[in-house]
């Protein structure tokens, strides 16, 4: 047994390299070649902003997942708190309330997904899926279908520049740190872990396993609540159907950043590397003027290749 | 008299729907001794390590913590008064590494709320594993441990609570001899600082060898308190089955063996196993013995196919063997695997679902399943090889350790197995199980079969096998004949002291 | 990863990248058309209309199309691509009329000059709004069939997606035609989502609870041919309207199983879209505001509609001018 | 309890499994239905509701075999898009019925075979592998579609979906059909005992001799297949097909699966119980339609609807495990 030295955090890193980092940097590689403008300060700054609200969703994501779930409602959730925060801006004027009233609805989907996947043990999937359900007709309740336009003050917010990056980068930097904080040293991070690893060992051990797995999801509908920001923000309106189906990019995403749906196993950096990736692919195939249908077709090639190089990785 | 016992339950009661689990036990440990807990699977050992950790509430008894009555109503409470237990199934989160699992629960808090202090907590793993002389680094993950090591990890966790009371159930089940000297040391250690132990076990050596007193539960009840030194095997033995059981596991050995059933020659494998030969015939009963990770379930994976072979050949009854375990099951071959609850049985699906399951294809060649077919067959299996079970629709879940391992034994003979490959048959399985166990492999072999078996307890070895191989570090390194099988022999070549 | 033909799209596309300056100039213009999604025909015909447009004064279309459908988030990403692009121009569908706003003043902001086109834009500068009335279309359509009633009986409405506006104003539009109809009694309105299995589904079990059905106004054609199929799976007869005028919906109206469709002119609006943004990079004058009159497609005049596709050519400039 | 009685008692589950609350819960939907609403219990509303869950039952039973092995297929949805298209535009280009039949299934079990050599020959997870093929079929669909719609079919082929046997839609005979073949399938033969296995533990599976590959490798292609046959069955019912016909297919199948008691680990389920989650499905759409419920509500009523039937299941069930 040798596996002892594999784990040395270095060799660790390159063992847990997921497919999606050479994937990531081929495509780099050719978009750069091909087209003049892809490397461009500008474009590259379009890339980063247009995955800041994925991002914020994967983040999640990947500690829902580590815990054997999954969290369906996460689009329909972004598109409900979306519109509540645009109505609640519209109404008070206050960035400030609005967000948290965002961040609050988010945070009762999860508490509501938590609870019933935790402690009522249904399955996560068709929970969420019906919760999916909820906020969608809320949203469409709340607005009647129309979007709401907010005014320019969250515009303004959302491209204000500070040391060379806009807010919404900085966001998503943030978050990154601290869902890596949160994973690597806390204890909720380490629980999040032995939950999808071994859910017994926890209770044992005296930890209220429970608790903390439904804080995973509310962290997950909380989160969506904070890109319901961002994305307001870029539609400078909350609309009833903006974030639909996002939920699937964000478990692609975090999938082929290596995390698995068993036994815990997730990988935080991987989650980003694969959030990128899918930016760099739209972007690229946008700056070629590739055929829209070929797109269509690109991002599902994308995810079978870097699970494909995952497997030759294992097999080797 | 002595001071009071530093921990005493009285009259401890659990009912489960259906069950009585523990029904009015009384039992006290003091500080610096080794309490020895016997008793078949099933016969209550489990639930009342459960209550003792806060795990299960008992329904009636008290407790008494140095003579004062105490509530243990959560793993909490029990962690309170210092209490720890190593569970056998082991409570190990996968892709935490060695230092996290350790500290479950515990981690050493850092500046900020709810933060870990990293650094402190290598530290301190580090002591306790040194203290075990385990030279494992903190920051492996757990899972690409071997069992053997995960079950140090284990006892580093239960050591690392600075338990005063520690319950361990078969510490040694996964160990291999040498570890296992290293447990007991560290034990008696332990005992000289006045901590308080109840150990669990099916393996009579320990319980003589480690105990101060002996208790024996049966059906939930408490037989019998005695001191080591009134003790005596059979007498155990007896109050533990209620019946007394040949513990010599006597056989008639195999005087001339049958024709080449197994051959191989010089394999290697995917998973590590490199340059094996060896050979079974007809009734023999044949050992491979060693420590473990010395590449032993490996081979037998390989040779069943559920490992790729790069090199070598294998041959049985005459005929070149290659692919997998399904031409495995063609040719006739059974694997008993190790680990039985993931490998061996599938615990949610009924017994007579898995006793069925390697034989689909002989029991209905036209594919067509008939349950009724099926249920008569588990039936006659259930009945031939005396399996515990309420009903052939019972989930194999609710079966005892003993009783699963005969499901997976029954699963092959249905099958119409002749080579048998038993990889720790008797591990987790109680001395009345075992021994009907080994008079199974006899059965089999006097009827023309013949066993390929693993295990760690070189008794067992030494009792069992009409010869046996020695392997180390991925190959066999000897091969002694019954009449040089000794466990000091065997030993010697495991750890690579001299050859034959 | 790419398959071959898209690989030569890639060179291509890095040619016309490399070669193109980037100022204006008299011929090969690079209009950016952006429709809402891929599989909606209306939006085909649009892109049809540019390229034939296109073609016919020598500029060169790029077309950008969400790859979810009428997805906001992606449409815009795209305008920011083509924003580091800077093509010529833009002709615009926004995938929402009040979420893309930004984008359109991002576009502003590049300097690019942008003809909306369908749906118009709440606010942003815009060279010219060319596009059909969506009101009236419902108004008419509805109008015509309530009368082919009698202007009495029960009336159901299939409605589109929830969160467009189209759909949203061409059932305000019926519901203004039927104040003219007061015998008529409007059963239910319940969502197609644009799907024409769901609208037929729908239709299935609306039939079920009323067994007297005279109308059905759909709010796309869509729909409207699923709810004709539902109408035939039970034996039942029912004057049905759309809106868009697709083939079929044309095919269907020759059969005479739909009553009518409205022309929403999908392919005059890619054609004149184009145009204009075509001739106001010229300097030659442009229409600030085409609106179409909304006209039917009936049996009396289907055979002016009964063309195949690929047969269509956008008609001169001046001939808009004389529609109006 | 005597062994009959046992065997009985296992029988009963095996063909209800675990879904038998839910049957409980699909009875009350029906009552409070048919008190609300007196349209409801009509022979026709009742066949109707079967036909619209037969279409769905079509699509789910692939996908329950598939979800029995403990796997996943979300681009049966897709799947069913591109089949209806090929089979469609093949039946109108060569006018036969046939070869339109034949290339959609073709068509779908290509699909289900690239999934199986996906999962079972690269050894890919299953969700997000078929996840990409999702992607995958959407873009050769759009690309091969081009927005088009392809519409009008023979009326022999036509009442594969919407002709009547006897007064009882055709589909519901296939549905049938395909409910006691999958059954037998399942409970009665050794493939169905081994794909069972499978789905709890594939390792003991496979170290008992079950080829374990070949079982998954025909459970994804049989899905494919599955997904190929309903494709038909839509086209036939719609009459039509374009790009997005597949669109939202999906996720509804994979409910009904999940809502008639099998699990995602794999391991439990029934083809019975997947009919009663197609039936709950249905019901809903129904009731919504027939009581006329405002569109913005319906999305949220399903979504209730859907956690509802999970946890009066779940409830019930732990309750008579305590008492066992």
């Amino acid at each position: 047994m040798n596996d002892t030295q594999v784990a040395r955090p270095l060799m660790r890193l390159i063992t847990h390299v997921p497919g999606v980092t050479w994937v990531l940097l081929m495509l780099i590689l050719v978009f750069s070649s091909l087209s003049g403008n892809f490397l461009r300060a500008g474009n590259l700054a379009n890339i980063g902003e247009q995955s800041v609200v994925l991002l914020l969703l994967a983040l999640p994501m990947t500690f829902v997942i580590m815990t054997e779930g999954i969290d369906m409602s996460m689009g329909a959730v972004l598109s409900l708190t979306s519109v509540v925060l645009a109505s609640t801006l519209v109404a008070t004027g206050s960035i400030a309330l609005a967000l948290s009233a965002a961040v609050l609805i988010g945070l009762a989907f999860g508490v509501f997904n938590g609870g019933l996947a935790s402690w009522l043990k249904l399955p996560p999937f068709i929970v969420t899926l019906g919760t999916m359900g909820v906020a969608q007709g809320l949203a469409l309740v709340a607005t009647d279908g129309d979007s709401i336009i907010v005014g320019t003050q969250l515009t303004r917010l959302y491209t204000t520049q500070f040391l060379f990056l806009s807010l919404p980068m900085w966001l998503a930097i943030l978050s990154y740190g601290a869902f890596h904080v949160l994973l690597q040293r806390t204890r909720f991070g380490t629980y999040v872990c032995a939950i999808g690893g071994n859910r017994d060992a926890l209770t044992l051990a005296g930890v209220s396993a429970g608790t903390y797995h439904v804080a995973v999801y509310a962290l997950s509908g909380a989160m969506a609540g904070m890109a319901a920001l961002v994305l307001t923000a870029r539609l400078s309106a909350g609309h009833p159907s903006a974030g639909i189906g996002m939920e699937f990019d964000a478990i692609a995403a975090t999938i082929v950043g290596g995390t698995s749906f068993e036994r815990g196993k997730g990988w935080l950096l991987g989650t980003l590397l694969g959030v990128v990736a899918v930016g760099v692919l739209r972007n690229g195939l946008n700056l070629l003027n590739v055929q829209s249908a070929v797109q269509v077709s690109c991002i599902g090639l994308l995810v079978i290749a870097a699970l494909l190089f995952d497997g030759l990785k294992d097999r080797a | 008299m002595r001071e009071p016992p530093l921990l005493e339950l009285r009259g401890i009661s659990k009912t489960f729907p259906g069950v009585k689990a523990l029904d009015d036990v009384s039992f006290s440990v003091y500080p610096g001794e080794v309490h020895m807990l016997l008793g078949e699977n099933g016969a209550g050992k489990s639930t009342l390590m459960k209550v003792l950790c806060g795990a299960y509430k008992a329904d009636l008894g008290q407790f008494f913590h140095h003579g004062k009555q105490v509530q243990i109503d959560s793993t909490a409470a029990a962690r309170e008064l210092g209490i720890a237990v190593i569970f056998q199934e082991f409570s190990l989160v996968p892709y935490l590494n060695v230092a996290q699992n350790i500290f479950l629960g515990r981690e050493p808090s850092g500046y900020l709320p709810g933060t870990i202090d990293l650094k402190r907590m290598h530290v301190q793993a580090r002591r306790i594993l040194d203290q075990l002389g385990l030279s494992l680094d903190t920051h492996t993950l757990v899972h690409s441990l071997g069992v053997a090591q995960q079950q140090m990890v284990e006892i580093a966790k239960a050591l690392s609570q600075k338990a005063r009371i520690l319950v361990m159930d078969e510490p040694t089940a996964a160990l291999s001899d040498r570890e296992c000297e290293r447990l007991f040391s560290t034990i008696r250690q332990l005992q000289a600082d006045g901590v308080a132990i109840i150990y669990i076990s099916h393996r009579m050596a320990e319980v003589f060898s480690m105990g101060d007193r002996i208790t024996v539960l049966r059906d939930g009840r408490r037989m019998a308190s005695l001191m080591t030194g009134d003790a005596t095997p059979d007498q155990l033995v007896q109050l533990m089955v209620g019946r007394s059981v040949d513990m010599s596991y006597a056989r008639n050995f195999c005087a001339e063996p049958g024709e080449l059933l197994l051959d191989v020659r010089n394999m290697s494998a995917s998973n590590g196993v490199h340059g094996v030969s060896l050979k079974v015939r007809v009734g023999e009963i044949v050992g491979l013995a060693g420590l473990v990770g010395s590449g032993r379930t490996e081979v037998a994976r390989a040779i069943f196919g559920a490992d790729r072979v790069t090199a070598g050949e294998i041959w049985v009854c005459a005929t070149r063997f290659a692919g997998g375990p399904e031409q495995a099951r063609e040719a006739g071959m059974a694997l008993i695997p190790e680990g039985r609850k993931t490998q061996g049985v599938a615990l949610t699906r009924t017994v007579s679902e898995n006793l069925g399951l390697a034989s689909l294809p002989k029991t209905f060649p036209n594919h067509l399943f008939d349950p009724r077919k099926a249920r008569q067959i588990a039936q006659a299996l259930i009945q031939r090889l005396r399996i515990a079970t309420p009903s052939p629709e019972r989930n194999v879940q609710v079966l005892s350790g003993g009783n699963q391992q005969k499901v997976v034994i029954g699963k092959w003979l249905q099958a119409g197995s002749r080579l048998f490959i038993f990889d720790e048959p008797t591990r987790g399985v109680d001395v009345g199980a075992k021994a009907e166990i080994f008079a199974l492999l006899d059965r089999l072999v006097a009827q023309g079969a013949s066993v390929l078996m693993i295990s760690s307890e070189l008794s067992e070895i030494v009792h069992v096998c009409d010869r046996s191989y020695v392997m180390k570090d991925g190959t066999i390194v000897g091969h002694l004949q019954r009449a040089e099988l000794t466990e000091e022999r065997v030993m010697h070549l495991a750890v690579g002291q001299g050859s034959i | 990863m790419l398959k071959p033909t898209s690989q030569a799209k890639f060179i291509f596309a890095t040619l016309a990248a490399l070669t193109l300056p980037m100022a204006a100039h008299a011929d090969g213009e690079r209009i950016a058309v952006f429709t809402k999604n891929q599989t909606n025909p209306f939006f085909q015909y649009v892109r049809l209309g540019a390229e034939s447009a296109a073609s016919q004064m020598n500029a060169k279309i790029q077309h950008y199309v969400p790859t979810k459908p009428d997805s906001i988030p992606e449409q815009i990403s795209q305008v920011e691509d083509v924003v580091v692009k800077r093509p010529d121009a833009v002709v615009f569908i926004p995938v929402d009329n009040k979420a893309m706003v930004s984008s359109v003043q991002k576009m502003n902001a590049a300097g690019i000059p942008v003809v909306n086109v369908t749906d118009r834009i709440e606010s942003g500068q815009i060279v010219s709004f060319v596009g059909a009335d969506d009101f009236s279309l419902g108004l008419e359509t509805g109008r015509f069939m309530l009368k082919a009633m009698g202007g009495k009986g029960n009336v159901v409405i299939i409605e589109g997606v929830k969160a467009a506006l189209s759909s949203t104003n061409r059932v305000r539009g019926f519901r203004k035609a039927l104040e003219e109809f007061p015998q008529v009694k409007v059963l239910a309105s319940q969502p197609g989502n644009n799907q024409r299995l769901q609208a037929l589904q729908v239709m299935d079990n609306l039939l079920q609870t009323h067994p007297q059905i005279d109308g059905v106004f759909g709010t796309n054609d869509a729909m409207a041919t699923g709810v004709i199929e539902a109408l035939d799976a039970a034996n039942r007869k029912a004057l049905v309207v759309g809106i868009n005028g697709t083939k079929e919906a044309v095919d269907a109206v020759k059969a005479g199983k739909m009553l009518a469709t409205g022309d929403y002119g999908s392919f005059l609006q890619g054609c004149f879209g184009t145009m204009s943004a075509i001739r106001y990079l010229r300097k030659m004058p442009v229409e600030a505001n085409v609106v179409f009159p909304a006209s039917l497609i009936t049996k009396a005049n289907i055979a002016a509609f009964d063309v195949p596709a690929e047969k269509l050519v956008c008609p001169k400039w001046e001939s808009l001018i004389a529609t109006k | 309890m005597s062994y009959d009685a046992n065997l009985m008692k296992a029988r009963l589950g095996n063909l209800m499994g675990p879904a038998f609350y839910r049957v409980l819960a699909a009875a009350a939907l029906c009552v409070a239905l048919a008190l609300v609403n007196d349209a409801f219990l009509s022979t026709n509303n009742l066949l109707n509701v079967l036909r619209q869950a037969s279409l769905l039952f079509l699509l789910a039973s692939g996908l329950t075999l598939v979800i029995l092995t403990g796997g996943l297929d979300l681009s049966v949805g897709a799947n069913v898009g591109l089949s209806a298209c090929v089979a469609g535009t093949v039946m109108q280009s060569t006018g036969s019925i046939g070869l339109g039949i034949v290339s959609g299934l073709l068509c779908g079990t290509a699909v289900g075979l690239v999934n199986a050599a996906l999962v079972t020959v690269l050894r890919l997870p299953p969700f997000i592998a078929t996840y990409g093929m999702l992607w995958a079929l959407h873009g050769v669909t759009y690309a091969y579609m081009a927005g088009a719609t392809v519409h009008g079919f023979p009326p022999a082929f036509r009442t594969l979906g919407s002709g009547y046997l006897l007064g009882v839609p055709v589909p519901i005979y296939l549905m049938t059909i395909l409910l006691g073949v999958g059954t037998f399938l399942a409970q009665r033969t050794t493939f169905g005992q081994e794909i069972y296995a499978i789905g709890t533990n594939p390792e003991v599976a496979r170290l008992s001799g079950v080829p374990v590959r070949r079982r998954l490798f025909f459970a994804y292609a049989a899905s494919g297949v599955m997904a190929g046959l309903a494709s038909l069955v839509y086209l036939a019912r719609l009459n039509s097909a374009e790009g997005d016909i597949g669109e939202g297919l999906t996720l509804p199948a994979i409910a009904a699966v999940l809502v008639g008691g099998a699990s995602l680990f794999g391991g439990s389920g029934t083809l019975a119980g997947t009919l009663i989650g197609a039936l709950i499905l249905t019901l809903v759409l129904n009731g919504m339609n027939l009581l006329t419920i405002h569109a913005n509500w319906q999305p949220l009523v399903t979504g209730v609807v859907l956690i509802a039937a999970v946890l009066i299941d779940n409830i019930a069930s732990r309750r008579t495990e305590s008492r066992a």
